[in-house]
């Protein structure tokens, strides 16, 4: 089995655009309704049994989510990353908690990072933070120093955040070492 | 029994500080032991009176209503009672205390009373964690204590006495230890012994990983300072009466007399339950805990079955 | 005349109690309470006496000698206090007039047996005992009570119907009915010939004191009984089979030797054993306080028919000694189930815990009881448990009996911590706080039994004594008893009084010093303040360790709970089944129908006595 | 008076183990329902620990997140590194030298075997047995020195770059290498027979926690616990990645799926481990230990995506990295052996264990909490 | 350049202030509300401190990433047993509470909670810089940033982290403050309550805390 057979099946059978990404990796990208039959498909029907990773990515420019489902398939080390993309507003995606068990952990992750919903999904939804108020902290909207500077106090002396090579050539009036001027800020 | 009441006293508080400072230095030196069997220096023998020391010194306890804050006194007085009606030395003065007024029946009931009082203070606390240790506690008693009271009926049968003092006199009259009178009941009751002390692997009681020391979670302050105390005392007690009844005790009233025989008695009484606590104590450093069902049906398989052949020598010996 | 005295007091009462009820309810337990101690004190004041009858040819003799005296103690004592209990016990319920009324003649059927010198007046106390209690098994007349009231009958009318053979059996053979005569005769020696008439007498006798394979009733209906009553059931009643076998077994302890005596303690001992193990294995198991405390019972009473079986001189005082202790803390823990559920509603451990706080002169009573059950010095338990080592090892040498009595009385420990932890320890619910104490008329019995114990525990010749008069009026050997230093046969001592005192004294001492030392400093917390961890329970969470409590020792003995015990039962359970199977359909399980069995059968015995044998 | 709230209190009983428990690894909570001995429900809860790496790393450089990454998971840092820097390269198409591939197998086998040394005190502990703990932790500390002598840290190291490694081999490192291992090996039998041949540790590993075969993949469990099995998916065999490709080594694999086969993985694996760096050691290759990276202040690096996988301690991890083409990544998410080990995983084997073998089996499947929650 | 050195300098605050910040920072008790006072230090406070610092029960929870390295302190080859340092499992039996680490503020909850439940004298040692001033998760919407707002701490130990010779040389120094009188700052956090109660209800947003102080 390679890498073309199932970019192969994929085209044929969802008439699906799959392209290799690196090795033994491939890469698909599909309407979020197509994610669950994919998977399944890809599931049962070529044994991609294990379920590496679910991932999402913020592309605020766009103004959608990025959601990445990888399926691995052990007899050939064969990796499928199914990519779909989702409206930023209102996100909600297919509940796929029965496929795999460690999916459920996946999906509460998701949905407490970025908000995104499962509808029909019954986990509770606290999962990693607990009493949080604001938007989820994962999207890129969330300015994370600001919630910081408004919510905790820092000891004196550290509001800053200096380099602190720079502040001590600057008090004792060495020169900045070359190395250092490289790697600077300014 | 002298029927001076001054003297009694005397004794009665002899014993019992000379059980505590045994108790608690015995309790130091395993974890010595254990600390150099680990490749390390571990603490001063003495550590454990700082502990016991600081633990009275907290200047705030709580306690979770009266049986709570009456069970360290329950583990107390138990391991007192017991200790007073244990001959510590034979003869002597000031350490026979009440030893012929109780006999190996009751030595056998007193010495539930503490794990009681303790399992119902621990009860009051309300922690899951205590509860589960009791259910556990209670279960491994009734394992290891059919082992030992099969090779106490042995020894009774054997040689037709209830008493202590009784035995102690036929072993040191004779010369021959239980011990070897009666190898079958002395293995059982060892075996009953390392269920006794609670270390592994019969250490379920409060595994730490599981329940957060279990019955003791709940205890701080002055009252986890009493529990250790009657606990220390409580490790004397049981060795010095496995030492009585098997390895013939110490202390002789024919060969010494006054004080340098009260000494000499004294010196031969910690050689003898040192040696005999080192077993627990080596056996715990390189063993892992059973479950409970498995501690207890480990106790009612081999050392049940010494013990029953204990009793058949008993009645084919005499 | 003390004994007609008792018995009309008692009788007069009942009457009395039936017809007050319907003019006014609230005077139905006073009246009954007055009945109870009228004839406590009726028997207590008035000499005993000899009362001698005839009746259809049958002479009745009832006497109250020593040992008579010592069961009607226990009977009477305990029912006054019953009595005295159940006033407020009972206060609301309905059907007072049959409760009082059944449960003084049950009292004076339990005296009427206490005093019977011959066999057919003991048969017919005995039966009047058995229905009433019927009456009162079935008095909570809720689902699932009438089949484990027949359970009881028909175990009952097993035991009934034994005892009546026996009895025509003996009259045919002896010509009376006198125990003296029978036993002068021999008729209660196995080596008589007639053997059967004390293997009859026995299983009748057996019945009641709930002896394995027998005992099944006993823990199906003593929970289901009014808990006021349960406690003279249990405390008084189920000794009457005890008496019944010491009177039987009399001629043969008294020879001392001989196939017959290794006969009883063999087959007896070690029925009673088995029974103590197995009823302990049974309550370990048990979720319900009152379910706990019937199969407690039934173990305790294991012991004691192993005490019996003995036929030695400590032997039998534990038996005496245990048969007064048990009804003394037994009553106890019953009345202490009783008021848990009044106050509470339930005495399922799964769904109270933590009444200590709410109830704790119950807990007082009910610490004390427990400790004196398990056994535990200093308190009068320990006496009863020691006598009975001594004896075996001592001096029956039944040495593997002894193990298993030890396994009974070790394993005791796991019941009787989960009887207090499940009711009054734990975590205190949020529901739990309206409860109240209960009121001083159930406590003052509750406490009395209890003093009865840490008495005893100090000062057992009390019990010895008359005890020990009692063994001696039936001519067994009873020996000398110091008031509080137990000695064996092989001269060992251990001295309950120093044991109380060095035990009272560091007690008192340790709790002063653990009290005053950082008194300031010492908080008092409410059990939701525990280290769960550093984590806060959520409301839906429950601390509460109820469920499954002793599934490790469970675990342990598995295989014992699991096949061999099990299999045996359901087969017993089975054979027992299908051979009621019939006898049903002519039975209604009614109490009349049965009684009137009995009198047709009594009646046609009577009538064809001199053509059947 | 009469308690109403029957039902409601006729229920089971709830333990928390953890966060504040000596039975747990790390700072986590497993909050069983129990009935009796037996754990009726099994929830783990996380987020104790949650720190917002995978935020704070969007708001660092390439370079600068290599100090968030290696505190991903505590006792093992070095595979974290490893796998970033490779997903780093992978984007970039960076090459790496052949002697830094050597350098880091040595790392990421040295990082194996102090786990597990860890592991074995864990194990070991969770069962009553401390000796076995004290023993190889303070052996730990031989690795940790060769760390510290090669890295300047014990813990954190941050010693694998993209393009390489920060530093060369210094002087004499290989010998004193050669003779830890020396030492450890000599060490490791006691440690086995003080483990293995034990009756106790046999009675209570074995039937325990059992993983069933024909679940394990579905499951998405993978490392020891994974070939404790009887299934040898290993990474560094099935897609071999710096030197494993050319050393010989072999995948210990066991029936049974329960705690004690696990072990016996374990076991082997630390054999292996050395057997690696041995070889590792022998064929060190010359040249380069660093292919130089542009200003990292100023290092940007090509829009892209890349899914790299490592078989770390606990089994594999993963890094989803994606590059927008500026000088910060866009997002980095890991993908831990704990993060189906801990929650799922134990979640499902939990029910009908007894009590006391709750840390047992959580320490036999490594889960590890910051690793979960980030 | 050298412009914006003196401005930069201008608004970091003076030594004076950054004192005057600290003491506003943490409460600091007066003598007579210490366990002890070392003025009026008798022998018996004397015997007990001695024992109090030689025998630190530690509380078996590894907040953060620092627990990596109690493993190593307590065995073999570091051994704190042998200065009297053992764990302890639960609060109630426990003096010394380690803050191994950065505190996200679910963690912190739970460390109050367990911190209220130890007896007095209790002593907190901080580990590592993220205890100082939050440290390299100084932008992090989740950890606190300095611990003494939340509970009083006796000894901070830093780096990241610190190795086990630092651990020790903590431990010195908390058994320094013990003998001296000057650890424990149980009494402190009770008096100051209100101080900490506020800061703590500041980031813990979901407070389910009893009303009543209870320790």
């Amino acid at each position: 089995m390679t890498t073309q057979d199932i970019i192969r099946a994929l085209n044929e059978t969802f008439e699906l655009k799959a392209e290799v990404l690196h090795g033994n990796q491939i890469r698909v990208s599909m309407h979020k309704k197509q994610v669950a039959p994919v998977l399944l498909y890809l599931k049962n029907q070529w044994g991609f049994i294990h379920l590496d990773h679910v991932s999402c990515v913020d592309w605020i420019e766009e103004n959608v989510f990025e959601l990445v489902y990888i399926v691995y398939r052990p007899q050939d080390q064969l990796t499928v990353l199914v990519k779909t993309k989702i409206h930023r507003e209102h996100p909600e995606m297919e509940n796929m908690e029965g496929f795999w068990p460690h999916m459920r952990t996946y999906q509460r992750e998701i949905r407490e990072m970025f908000g995104i919903e499962f509808p029909g999904f019954e986990a509770p939804r606290e999962f990693i933070l607990e009493g949080w108020e604001e938007i989820p902290p994962m999207r890129r909207d969330f300015d994370t120093r600001g919630y910081v500077k408004r919510t905790y106090t820092t000891r004196p002396g550290r509001e800053d955040a200096w380099s602190v090579r720079e502040y001590i050539t600057r008090r004792t009036g060495e020169k900045l070492p070359d190395f250092a001027r490289k790697y600077s800020r300014d | 029994m002298t029927g001076n009441w001054l003297i009694e006293l005397t004794g009665i508080v002899l014993t019992a500080l000379l059980a505590f400072t045994v108790g608690m230095f015995y309790g130091g030196l395993r974890r010595k032991v254990i600390a150099r069997a680990q490749n390390r220096v571990g603490p001063p023998v003495y550590q454990n009176f700082l502990d016991l020391l600081k633990l009275q010194g907290k200047t705030t306890n709580v306690t979770h209503g009266l049986m709570t804050h009456l069970a360290p006194v329950w583990v107390l007085v138990a391991a007192i009672t017991a200790l007073l009606f244990i001959p510590v030395l034979h003869g002597g003065l000031w350490f026979p205390n009440f030893t012929f007024k109780g006999d190996l029946i009751f030595l056998l009931y007193l010495m539930v009373m503490g794990s009681l009082g303790m399992a119902l203070g621990v009860g009051e606390t309300g922690n899951p964690n205590g509860a589960i240790g009791v259910s556990r506690g209670l279960s491994l008693i009734t394992g290891y204590e059919i082992p030992f009271v099969l090779s106490l009926v042995a020894i009774m049968i054997q040689f037709h006495t209830t008493s202590l003092t009784d035995l102690m006199h036929y072993q040191q009259a004779t010369g021959h230890w239980i011990a070897r009178e009666n190898p079958f009941a002395f293995l059982a009751a060892l075996f009953s012994v390392l269920g006794m002390f609670h270390y592994s692997p019969f250490d379920i009681i409060g595994a730490p990983a599981e329940l957060a020391s279990g019955p003791m979670s709940e205890f701080g302050g002055k009252y986890l300072g009493s529990l250790m105390t009657g606990g220390s005392i409580f490790a004397f007690v049981k060795l010095v009466l496995i030492t009585d009844l098997f390895l013939g005790g110490a202390g002789h009233p024919d060969a010494y007399t006054g004080a340098a025989g009260v000494l000499l008695g004294l010196v031969e009484l910690v050689i003898k339950t040192f040696l005999l606590y080192m077993i627990p104590v080596s056996i715990g450093i390189v063993m892992p805990r059973f479950r409970t069902e498995q501690a207890v049906r480990f106790f009612w398989r081999w050392p049940l079955l010494f013990g029953a052949l204990g009793i058949i020598w008993a009645v084919f010996w005499k | 005349m003390g004994i007609i005295y008792v018995l009309g007091i008692l009788i007069i009462g009942a009457l009395a109690a039936f017809f007050v009820d319907d003019l006014n309810r609230k005077w139905t337990g006073p009246v009954a309470m007055l009945a109870g101690f009228g004839a406590a004190a009726a028997f207590a004041f008035l000499p005993g006496g000899i009362v001698r009858w005839r009746i259809l040819g049958f002479s009745m003799h009832w006497e109250t000698d020593a040992l008579a005296g010592f069961f009607a103690w226990i009977v009477l004592g305990l029912s006054a206090l019953a009595l005295m209990y159940s006033v407020k016990y009972m206060e609301g319920k309905a059907r007072q007039g049959y409760f009082y009324a059944s449960f003084l003649t049950s009292v004076a059927g339990m005296f009427g047996v206490a005093v019977s010198k011959d066999l057919l007046s003991f048969f017919i106390f005995w039966e009047i005992m058995t229905w009433t209690s019927f009456l009162l098994a079935i008095y909570n007349a809720y689902y699932g009570v009438e089949t484990k009231g027949i359970k009881y009958i028909i175990f009952s009318a097993i035991g009934a119907y034994a005892m009546l053979t026996a009895i025509v059996l003996a009259l045919g053979q002896y010509h009376s009915l006198e125990f003296s005569d029978l036993m002068a005769a021999g008729a209660f020696r196995f080596s008589s010939g007639n053997w059967y008439i004390p293997v009859l007498l026995l299983l009748g006798f057996a019945v009641k004191a709930a002896v394995l394979p027998l005992h099944v009733w006993a823990p199906a209906v003593y929970p289901k009984t009014p808990m006021s009553f349960t406690a003279v059931f249990s405390g008084a009643m189920s000794k009457m089979g005890i008496l019944g076998m010491l009177l039987i077994l009399t001629g043969i302890f008294r020879s001392a030797t001989g196939w017959e005596l290794t006969l009883v303690r063999w087959v007896l001992g070690w029925l009673g054993g088995l029974t103590a193990a197995w009823a302990t294995l049974q309550a370990i198991r048990q979720n319900d306080a009152k379910d706990l405390l019937a199969w407690s019972s039934v173990a305790q009473l294991g012991y004691i028919v192993t005490a019996v079986s003995t036929g030695t001189r400590l032997g039998l005082m534990a038996a005496l000694y245990l048969a007064l202790l048990h009804a003394a803390f037994k009553g106890s823990l019953f009345m202490v189930a009783g008021a848990v559920e009044k106050q509470a509603g339930t005495t399922d451990f799964r769904r109270i815990s933590g009444l200590i706080k709410r109830m704790p002169w119950t807990f007082l009573t009910a610490l004390i009881a427990i400790i004196s059950l398990a056994g535990i010095p200093p308190l009068g338990g320990f006496v009863g448990k020691w006598l009975l080592y001594e004896s075996l090892i001592s001096e029956t040498h039944a040495y593997f009996l002894v193990i298993l009595i030890f396994f009974a009385s070790t394993s005791a420990f796991l019941y009787s911590y989960r009887f207090l932890f499940g009711l009054f320890l734990g975590q205190e619910e949020e529901e739990a706080k309206q409860i109240t104490e209960v009121s001083w008329w159930m406590l003052i019995p509750m406490l009395a039994l209890s003093a009865v114990s840490v008495v005893t525990g100090m000062y057992p010749g009390l019990i010895f004594r008359p005890a020990a008069r009692a063994l001696e009026s039936i001519g067994l050997p009873a020996g000398q008893w110091d008031m509080s230093i137990l000695s064996n046969v092989w001269g060992n001592q251990t001295d309950v009084f120093t044991v109380g005192s060095t035990v009272g004294i560091l007690f008192v001492l340790w709790a002063l010093f653990i009290t005053f030392k950082g008194k300031k400093n010492t908080r008092w917390l409410t059990t939701k303040e525990i280290s769960t961890s550093g984590e806060i329970p959520a409301p839906e969470d429950n601390c509460t360790f109820q469920r499954g409590f002793f599934q490790p020792f469970e675990r342990a003995v598995g295989r014992l709970y699991r096949s061999s015990m099990d299999q045996l039962w359901e087969d017993i359970g089975a054979a027992l089944e299908a051979f009621f199977g019939f006898i049903r359909k002519i039975y209604t399980g009614n109490a009349q129908t049965y009684a009137m069995y009995v009198i047709i059968f009594v009646v046609l015995l009577i009538l064809f006595r001199n053509y059947i044998f | 008076m009469i308690m109403k709230t029957t039902s409601e209190r006729n229920k089971q009983t709830t333990l928390f183990i953890g966060p504040q428990h000596p039975g747990i690894t790390g700072n986590m909570m497993v909050k069983l329902l129990v009935e009796g001995d037996t754990v009726v429900r099994a929830e783990t809860h996380i987020g104790y620990l949650h720190r917002a790496f995978e935020k704070l790393i969007e708001q660092r450089n390439w370079l600068q997140s290599f100090t968030l990454l290696c505190r991903f998971c505590v006792p093992e840092p070095d595979p974290m590194e490893l796998t970033y820097a490779r997903a780093v390269e992978a984007i970039e198409g960076r090459e790496v030298p052949p002697r830094a591939k050597y350098i880091r197998t040595i790392v990421a086998e040295l990082a194996r075997i102090q786990s597990f040394l860890l592991w074995y005190g864990g194990q070991a502990g969770s069962a009553g047995l401390y000796t076995l703990g004290q023993w190889t932790v303070g052996d730990r500390n031989y690795i940790l020195d060769l760390f510290e002598d090669l890295t300047g840290a014990r813990i954190y190291h941050m010693y694998i770059w993209p393009g390489g490694v920060r530093r060369d081999l210094p002087k004499g490192w290989a010998d004193k290498t050669r003779r830890v291992l020396d030492y450890l090996e000599k060490r490791l039998d006691d440690y086995n027979r003080l483990l293995f041949d034990n009756a106790v540790f046999q009675k209570r590993a074995q039937g325990v926690g059992i993983i069933p075969k024909d679940k394990a993949l579905e499951w998405g469990v993978t490392g020891p616990p994974l070939k404790g099995t009887g299934i040898g998916n290993d990474v560094r065999k099935d897609e071999p990645y710096c030197a494993y490709g050319e050393l010989d080594f072999d995948i210990p694999v066991y029936e049974g799926g329960d705690v004690w086969a696990r072990a016996l993985v374990r076991r082997d694996e630390i054999k292996q481990s050395i057997r690696i760096i041995r070889q590792a050691l022998d064929k060190m290759p010359g040249g380069s230990y660093y292919n130089r990276i542009p200003n990292p202040m100023k290092w940007r690096l090509p829009a892209g995506e890349a899914w790299v996988k490592t078989e770390s301690v606990r089994g594999e991890i993963g890094f989803y990295v994606v590059s927008d083409g500026t000088e910060k990544p866009r997002r980095v998410h890991l993908r831990g052996a704990a993060y189906t080990h801990g929650i799922s995983v134990l979640e499902k084997i939990l029910p009908g264990q007894n009590i006391a073998d709750v840390s047992f089996i959580l320490n036999s499947l490594g889960a590890c909490p910051p690793e979960m929650e980030r | 350049m050298s412009e914006t050195k003196d401005i930069r300098i201008i608004t970091r605050p003076t030594k004076e202030q950054i004192r005057q910040a600290q003491i506003d920072f943490a409460p600091r008790c007066t003598a007579a509300g210490r366990v002890n006072d070392k003025e009026t230090q008798k022998m018996v406070q004397y015997i007990l401190n001695f024992a109090r610092k030689h025998s630190l029960f530690l509380l078996a929870y590894g907040t953060g990433c620092g627990a990596i390295e109690i493993p190593a302190t307590l065995t073999s080859r570091y051994d704190a047993e042998r200065l009297g340092i053992r764990g302890a499992a639960t609060p109630r039996q426990a003096d010394v509470l380690m803050i191994t680490g950065y505190l996200s503020t679910k963690t912190l909850k739970r460390v109050i909670r367990v911190y209220e439940q130890m007896q007095d004298p209790k002593y907190v040692v901080a580990f590592g810089s993220c205890t100082i001033n939050g440290g390299m998760y100084f932008d992090s919407y989740n950890t606190i940033k300095a611990l003494d707002r939340y509970i009083p701490v006796d000894v901070y130990i830093a780096g990241c982290m610190p190795r086990p010779e630092a651990v020790l040389k903590g431990f010195a120094k908390l058994q320094e403050l013990i003998q001296n009188g000057n650890a424990g700052n149980g009494e402190c956090y009770r008096k100051n309550l209100d101080w900490y109660r506020a800061n703590q209800q500041k980031v813990i947003k979901n407070w389910d805390f009893p009303d009543e102080y209870n320790w």
